[in-house]
């Protein structure tokens, strides 16, 4: 599997019930390069970001993964080199954190020790034998971040990763998400307050 | 999608005549059907009440012919996405369940005399069209639980398939059943055995009910295009 | 001929009903079906009016 | 550890939920059962010419019993999308989740029905031929009414809404379920209809997956 270089997306334009969204928008973003999506709430942020994961069908425009020589499999691409980091963190309260944390790593594409690990780095070991129910929003999104580490995939697209974290996790998050653009990772987030790293803006209007 | 329905032209003005052109040749149809259907000797078995066939049996055939519709137009929407298949599939479901809850009371109307009783467990036909009600009862109530439009018709429609596909094995089944009972209850005369002077008016009020059907369903799938074009107006000035 | 046929003896208790039942079933469809497209296609008119007025130059 | 395994592992703990499952589902089914009995006599003619179709409409009504989890509880924690962005296509997903409430909850009540029709009178040497068709038919229960759970998912409204899409479906796998233990223990022949009934369950899983995931694909878009 050639590796992403390039996210295109040309002209799109969504629809969310009756409404268009994003009014046929266009940027880019290559390898080493975060992105950071600023808007107004409802302006379809959360939708773009979905697009991109491919759950939402573009009404018009198009959304292009592309290798270093040419375009690559849209389906396969969100398979294998993609993490979405939504509101939801996507945890079963039910099953302890190790589990969880186990689950989500290995299915995409870490596997168990680098799940423990991870978990280590960012301070949640003595957290893992605890049902999920019990953490704090700030250690659930702590978890999903593990898998962003643990599970080492080129596209991250994130809704918001900071809102839940305290001051210090953001900082560290900070050094993460430059580690993976120094590595050729590519970031789209959508925020409201700017990203601890440097990041071109594209902002979308209602 | 939904929102933005290709103006259907072609289809406003193809069905602005044919709706009521159908609605006459079905008066047509129906009222020559019966007069021909009234004025039939009484049958030697049953009497007056093989009248009620003639209102029975067209129902049951176009509530089955109503489902094709349903699951034919739900077909070319989801795989076409084509807004006026998904206005259509949603104008027909209301009208198939009527015709369904004709053909049932009717069916159970005709039973009545014959069985001394209110339903008849021993005609398959009638077990069919009752598992047919459940089915567009089910697609019903399915669209009206969701509010959001898309998704609601999405939805709607793979429903529609299962059920289209799963029409003719819920036909064999519910008719193998009724063969396992058959010791308990004579086979109903109807279909292949029935007398000449019924089957004329059988076939013209069949055909007077299928019209009537397709200008119904016109005239609903018409109605359905104003509602979606009114909702769209309506955000539009809304959003504006 | 057809004076024999109206008189429908005892069965005429399952007979008539089924026939009324039918015609009320086609009264409601017929009902429905035109109450909902003339309501739909009035709030249409009365929409697309009030935008001409709003800005007629469209 | 494929990742076929480890998906199926996960649903099966969850539907399990700490070994509360089974208890659950077989517990609403035994109580199915009871209500017979107590609400048309128990005159032993009359249960145990009915006891095998009881346990069948048993059977069914508990295998849906648990279905609005099966897509609701990942949708709502955002889980569906982890699990799309992942190496099986949605299909695939869809199937393991409904073989995993298959094994939770289907295959626990194959074991109960027999103990409750014989408990209803129904002839002691049927037992295994109720076993065999509550295994058979569960499966098509647990895959056609995970297929109205997923259409269900857009509605929020789950429970009833399953059923009454679910059940005229379901009108095969019961008359042929149904038929096959009537004509076993009447001595008339009995496997045209345990064919059938295999036959459908086999349809419904090798079909519904596809309904299943474009249902998924609709609710998450």
């Amino acid at each position: 599997m050639t590796a992403l270089e390039r996210l295109e997306v040309a002209a799109v334009t969504l629809q969310r019930g009756a409404r268009a969204l994003l009014g046929g928008l266009s940027f880019d973003a290559v390898a080493g390069e975060a992105v950071a999506i600023t808007g107004a709430n409802g302006a379809g942020k959360t939708s773009l970001l979905r697009a991109i994961a491919g759950f939402t069908r573009p009404v018009s425009g198009q959304i292009r993964f592309l290798g270093a020589d040419g375009e690559l499999d849209a389906d396969a691409t969100r398979r294998e080199e993609c993490h979405l980091v939504g509101h939801a963190d996507g945890l079963a309260v039910g099953r302890t954190v190790r589990e969880e944390l186990v689950f989500a790593v290995r299915w995409t594409g870490g596997d168990a020790t680098a799940a423990i690990d991870g978990a280590r780095r960012l301070g949640l070991e003595r957290l893992l034998d605890l049902p999920v129910r019990h953490l704090s929003a700030g250690q659930r999104r702590r978890v999903v971040l593990v898998r962003l580490i643990a599970a080492p995939r080129r596209l991250w697209l994130l809704d918001e990763p900071l809102t839940p974290l305290d001051a210090d996790s953001r900082a560290h998050f900070g050094e993460i998400m430059s580690a993976h653009l120094a590595g050729g990772g590519v970031i789209v987030a959508a925020v409201h307050d700017p990203l601890p790293i440097s990041a071109r803006t594209v902002a979308i209007s209602g | 999608m939904i929102a933005t329905l290709a103006n259907p032209l072609k289809f406003m003005a193809f069905s602005r005549w044919a709706a009521p052109a159908l609605g006459v040749v079905a008066a047509i149809l129906i009222g020559w059907g019966l007069a021909l259907g009234l004025a039939a000797p009484p049958d030697y078995q049953q009497g007056e009440t093989v009248r009620i066939m003639f209102v029975h049996v067209p129902a049951a055939w176009v509530s089955m012919l109503a489902y094709a519709c349903l699951g034919a137009a739900s077909f070319v929407s989801l795989v076409f996405r084509h807004a006026l298949a998904d206005a259509a599939a949603r104008a027909v479901a209301p009208l198939g369940a009527m015709f369904t809850a004709m053909a049932l009371i009717t069916g159970s109307l005709w039973g009545r005399p014959m069985w001394g009783a209110w339903w008849v467990w021993g005609d398959a036909r009638l077990v069919s069209v009752l598992v047919l009600f459940l089915l567009f009862v089910g697609y019903i109530a399915l669209r009206a639980s969701i509010e959001d439009e898309v998704k609601a018709a999405r939805a709607a429609e793979i429903l529609a398939l299962i059920g289209l596909i799963n029409l003719p094995v819920i036909k064999f089944s519910v008719n193998w059943w009724n063969t396992l009972h058959q010791g308990e209850s004579i086979m109903r005369a109807g279909g292949s055995t029935l007398a000449p002077v019924y089957l004329l008016p059988l076939l013209l009020v069949g055909a007077g009910y299928s019209a009537a059907f397709g200008a119904l369903w016109l005239a609903r799938t018409r109605g359905e295009v104003w509602r979606r074009r009114g909702a769209s107006l309506t955000l539009q000035a809304a959003l504006s | 001929m057809t004076g024999a046929a109206l008189d429908m003896g005892r069965y005429a208790a399952s007979v008539w009903p089924a026939y009324a039942a039918s015609a009320a079933g086609f009264a409601w469809m017929i009902i429905d079906t035109l109450v909902r497209a003339r309501r739909a296609r009035r709030a249409v008119e009365t929409l697309e009016s009030d935008r001409r007025a709003r800005d007629p130059k469209t | 550890m494929t990742p076929h395994s480890t998906l199926f592992r996960r649903e099966l703990s969850l539907a399990w939920a700490r070994g509360g499952g089974p208890l659950l589902t077989v517990g609403f089914f035994a109580s199915v059962c009871l209500m017979v009995p107590l609400s048309i006599g128990a005159a032993p003619g009359r249960l145990s010419a009915v006891a095998g179709g009881i346990t069948w409409v048993g059977l069914a009504l508990a295998s849906l019993l648990s279905l609005d989890r099966l897509f609701e509880r990942d949708f709502e924690s955002g889980a569906l999308d982890l699990v799309n962005l992942g190496p099986l296509p949605l299909e695939t997903i869809c199937a393991v989740k409904c073989a995993a409430q298959w094994l939770a909850s289907c295959a626990p009540l194959a074991l109960a029905a027999p103990v409750a029709a014989i408990g209803l009178g129904a002839k002691v040497e049927t037992a295994g031929l109720i076993a065999l068709t509550a295994a058979i038919g569960g499966v098509a229960f647990a895959f056609v009414g995970g297929a109205g759970a997923a259409l269900a998912l857009v509605s929020r409204r789950g429970g009833v809404l399953i059923a009454l899409i679910v059940l005229p479906l379901l009108t095969p796998p019961v008359i042929f379920g149904g038929a096959a233990i009537a004509n076993f223990a009447a001595g008339l022949p009995w496997t045209t209809g345990l064919i059938l009934l295999t036959a459908y369950a086999l349809a419904a899983v090798a079909l519904t997956p596809f309904a299943m995931a474009g249902a998924c694909r609709n609710a998450l878009s």
